[in-house]
């Protein structure tokens, strides 16, 4: 069930049209283009030994890109999970930011070495820090949109979860909370399938975790979470509802890691390489660049260069980054208090 | 000085904060009614919906809210109706209030207050009269606070809310009403993390707090016409716990008792004889003493068996008895 | 939103005709009189000093009796929350056990003192003791439909709870826990229109709680909780779905509690006389009683004498269990663990 | 006797108990699929869905849902599938489990066990290092068990599986492949409530359980060539702690060093010293010490940081040579 009005969901074709200028639509390539690299420069430094541990998001990187691009970045607010490399990335994360992290390197400003990677926090681009049990950001979104409402400010607050996630009591008294105040927050639902290794069918006895939209009298919509444009259009309808005082929506995303759960992971214990292989074939990036390219909004040679220029600019940060210094012992000490 | 009891020591702190504050915002089940002990009561008229408001019966949702009205600029103060009903909401307060600036570097911070009602001796059985500090006093990140007196209660919730991190502010219930004392108009401010002596005394030391601090005072006045002079320490804070003045106390005398409601086991007094016994171990003279609420899985209702349970004025002096004869 | 199939569904007057005898109407009759007489005692004894403390359900009569009516005593297992004296009554706990559960003597089944009265346990009804936390005995009440499941049993499980309650994290995983393994269990929201003093509308954005149950795809249906024949009709119903291995139903009774949330509860803060005096009107045992006169399954004089046996054996309960010896202290170290 | 790492001695008893009694049962999350830590591989194709299930990701459920199994006969045996990770089910233990039996008058009964591996070293930052016993085994009508051997955890995994009570089995994640030694074939079960002598020794003795054990152990070894003999106590189970082989560990030597992972503020260790400065007081010769994990808000991610938070042999060894030169 989808309540999207039937008006706001647009096909590819039309989304052209919707707003988005060619420099944002190739923005949003380059986004999209620079998130799946960096990921997966993330696993390959992993295999070499040089990073102790991946939990990336390839495959969601059209519901990342499409939801954050969506937003004001520093002026809304993001709760993300720690598959949210490519939202992060979108709203200003930079690459050297993202292989401090990965190497928990002292000078990382999400944590220092404190928190395993992929737990963002920057607090200029309002991302807020999250930590592991899963779900309980959605309660500090609600907060924060609540302040926002108290305020009378236009900002939203957006958080991100995956669909095995939603099965936590948080989500549902967020989902409540947000809902009886009709506050200005989204809940992006990124549903890929699997808790690990947990088919969807053993979260919830229903099709759509948007389903659940109604239960609260909230707005709900699912959307094909490989398809950028659809995505976008969708998070821009919420977030525009949500900033009109018109409370807040779920919004499903539906997609597919391509990668294991994290690099401890081995998904093939769980999941066919047949299904893996169909889902690559909906690769959201290489989707979003044929589309481009059809529309001639883009030509092969300069999705070459882009890449080209992504994979230097990566190979830098990388570089620059696993030179910079580790945390030192005494590190462990600070910031537990105030005073500290 | 007026007098006050705790009820209206919270009370008028309270609104005193939120006049003093506008970020301050009071969030709770039934906050807006007066709430079930009417600490809130008023509040609603005085500062109107926008800066107390009733939440879904969620507590975990009470907390995580407040965690993020406190990211974002508000200063809540979140009531837990009962301390009992605190253990949904665990895991937002150890795993996320506590650790936002530990794991953000100090960039994100959750200035906010859980008040909330916890101990026996009101007839309120197993769900409505337990001791929750135990699990709390322990983590890092968070201050646990637990006046006994009227003072000390608009004291230490004027600076919980003016904290920057995080603070779990208990009351006890039975003292509420019973306990009155005089209350200094204007600021007051008590700082977290300082014991108080709350009685001077020569031949044992006792440690407490919260209603069985009430008892140890009763208990010290009976020994003391049997020519037993007992100092008395008043912990308040219980995390971070005043290490000084505890082992200035245990010092002091050489002879320590130590009483809790809590349950004996695992509970804050453990912690305090730990202390002791290693920082202050060339001053005793005796066993460190622990009187505390038996290993019994909660209070229980009937007044027969909650009296059995609760730690009382007899009990701490036949206690206070044995160590000075030691 | 009911969905309740339309065919289920069932005015007062086809109720009659609708599998119950007369004489399980009367004694239906005998069960809603009781149980109000009952509570309403609890509360003079309160005021008298008698009792201590009364947390009780006049105004819920009918959403208990009938769908405590629709279970098999002893073979289905029931989770009742602080409220269910009419549905522990209908299922066969004596006024003598109750009074002593009132008085907190040594010799109640349920608690011999622990807990605060209103917290049943009764093994051989299969009710199980539940705590004062709201919500967690629906978790439980899943278990036992998973074990019962397990075992190939035709029992069922049910759990009764009020809406406010809905609002836990605990009421969303029972559901989808339920759900997802089409378990045999029936949740019953006593929908009452307060928690303590927050109106519905501060607990949630929606207008039935059983609009909830599409969200988890199990059954769902609201009824008059105030119509007797019409919650017995529809908890049969699902009581029957689920022994036949249909799966779980969410079962909203809409109905008001006409006393104060509890004898330290003075709702005059909270609600007007008016609106009080308004449901009175609705009263379910009136209601009820009314009924069975017009039906002239009942008379006047007949209903006249049910109460006085009623009062007769509400005053003899009383009275031996107000002689019941008290807890003794040592009580309070008995069944911590096994051993002891 | 073959020799088992604690992770295998952990499969293999589960494997064998549920071959042993038809009402064992496990539930998870991805505990069909081998579990992350692979200590429920093969459960699936031995003993089928009916046995073993996948839970939604949701500990509240899981552990209420186990509540309802334990009422009707099953034996559950919950995964929380990291220690950290629990919280969320807190109030079921506590409120629900723990006091069933004790409310109830021992008509209605929780025989489950929650097994939850725990604890650092394994590179897993705030929220997959910690270690949470503090908040369980300070609650009555809970057991808690966290063994550091091989053979203990096959004999206390038994046993509480056996148990009519709720158990809370603590398994130390970094000793899951770290740690083998030899585990009976067949029936082996190992009282809970009992510590272990890990060591014989006569200068100073050293309290510790899980990881810190081995440690403590290899520490021993260490200071053993420069003359200084240790004794060491396992406590193997945490909730009842075993007071008599505390007293009797502490008067051996009459000087005590405990050693927990945990964070040193409210950690296991204060009831321990606290029990022995009451009940043993007149046996000691030097203020009990305890060495923990630093009162930091959790165990940090870089190998650097997680160093310096774990407590290891040197620093054990260090603050063994200080006890015994006192
Ligand atoms: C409260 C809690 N329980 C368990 C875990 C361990 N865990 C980490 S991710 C995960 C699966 C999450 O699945 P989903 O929400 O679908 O997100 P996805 O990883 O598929 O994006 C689990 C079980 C956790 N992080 N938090
Ligand atoms: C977890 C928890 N929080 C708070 C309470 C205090 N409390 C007891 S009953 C109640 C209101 C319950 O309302 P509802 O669920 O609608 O049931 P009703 O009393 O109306 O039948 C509250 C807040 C509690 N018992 N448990
Ligand atoms: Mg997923
Ligand atoms: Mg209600």
């Amino acid at each position: 069930m989808t309540t999207v009005p039937e008006k706001q969901r647009l096909s590819e074709g039309a989304a052209a049209h919707h707003g988005l200028s060619e420099a944002q639509l190739l923005d949003m390539h380059y986004k999209m283009v620079l998130a799946r690299r960096l990921q997966d420069r993330c696993y390959i430094l992993q295999r070499q030994g040089r990073a102790a541990f991946v939990i990336s998001g390839q495959g969601h990187e059209a519901a990342q890109v499409g939801t954050a691009a969506a937003l004001r970045a520093g002026v809304d607010w993001v709760f993300p999970y720690y598959r949210s490399h490519a939202a992060c990335l979108t709203l200003g994360v930079t690459p050297r930011e993202m292989f401090l992290n990965l190497f928990a390197k002292r000078a990382d400003p999400a944590s220092g070495g404190i928190q395993m990677p992929s737990h963002w926090s920057y607090k200029r681009l309002k991302i807020v820090s999250g930590s592991s049990p899963v779900a309980t950001q959605t309660l500090h979104a609600v907060g924060v949109a609540l302040a926002i409402k108290r305020r009378g400010e236009d900002a939203i607050a957006i958080t991100y979860l995956g669909e095995g996630s939603t099965s936590q009591g948080d989500f549902h008294e967020a989902l409540n909370f947000a809902s009886i105040h009709k506050l200005p927050v989204i809940f992006v639902v990124e549903n890929n399938g699997y808790a690990i290794s947990e088919p969807t069918w053993k979260e919830m006895a229903i099709e759509n975790v948007s389903d659940r939209a109604a239960a609260y009298g909230m707005k709900g919509a699912t959307v094909d979470g490989n398809d950028l444009l659809a995505v976008y259009q969708t998070a821009h309808w919420a977030i525009d509802e949500a900033r009109r005082g018109h409370g807040p929506t779920l919004l499903e995303a539906k997609t597919y890691r391509i990668v294991p759960h994290s690099s401890d992971d081995d998904d093939r214990r769980y999941r066919t390489r047949k299904e893996v292989e169909e889902w690559a074939k909906r690769d959201p990036v290489d989707r979003y660049e044929r589309y481009l390219l059809e529309q001639k909004i883009l030509t092969r040679e300069e999705a070459e260069k882009v890449r080209q220029r992504i994979d230097e600019e990566i190979a830098e940060a990388v570089a620059w980054a696993e030179q910079q210094p580790d945390p030192e012992p005494g590190d462990m000490f600070k910031h537990q208090y105030a005073e500290s | 000085m007026p007098v006050k009891s705790v009820l209206e020591a919270v009370r008028d702190t309270l609104r005193e904060e939120m006049a003093r504050d506008p970020r301050v915002m009071v969030l709770g089940e039934d906050v807006e009614e007066g709430g079930v002990f009417r600490a809130t009561e008023g509040l609603l008229q005085s500062f109107g919906p926008e800066r107390i408001m009733d939440t879904p019966l969620a507590e975990s949702s009470i907390v995580g809210v407040a965690i993020g009205l406190s990211l974002d600029g508000f200063l809540p103060v979140a009531e837990i109706q009962f301390t009992d009903f605190i253990l949904p909401a665990v895991n937002q307060i150890l795993s996320e209030a506590a650790r936002m600036r530990y794991r953000s570097l100090g960039e994100w911070t959750c200035p906010m207050v859980i008040r909330a009602p916890y101990g026996g001796g009101v007839h309120g059985g197993l769900y409505h009269s337990q001791s929750m500090e135990q699990i709390f006093y322990h983590q890092p990140g968070l201050k646990v606070v637990a006046p006994a007196m009227p003072d000390d209660v608009k004291g230490l919730l004027a600076a919980a809310i003016r904290d920057p991190d995080p603070v779990l502010f208990f009351e006890h219930k039975r003292t509420y009403r019973l306990i009155k004392g005089e209350v200094p108009d204007g600021e007051h401010v008590v700082p977290i993390g300082k014991a108080r002596v709350a009685r001077e005394g020569d031949d044992i030391t006792v440690i407490s707090y919260g209603l069985a601090l009430h008892e140890a005072l009763q208990a010290a006045e009976q020994v003391a016409s049997e020519g037993v002079s007992v100092h008395v320490l008043d912990l308040r804070t219980l995390r971070p716990l005043d290490i000084e003045a505890i082992l200035d106390a245990a010092k002091r005398t050489g002879k320590v008792l130590i009483v809790h409601e809590d349950n004996l086991t695992g509970g804050v007094g453990g912690e305090v004889a730990a202390l002791i016994a290693e920082h202050a171990f060339d001053h005793l003279d005796a066993p460190i003493m622990r009187l505390a609420g038996p290993d019994v899985a909660a209070v229980p209702f009937h007044p027969v068996l909650e009296r059995a349970y609760m730690v009382d004025a007899e009990k701490v002096a036949a206690a206070m008895r044995r160590l000075a004869a030691y």
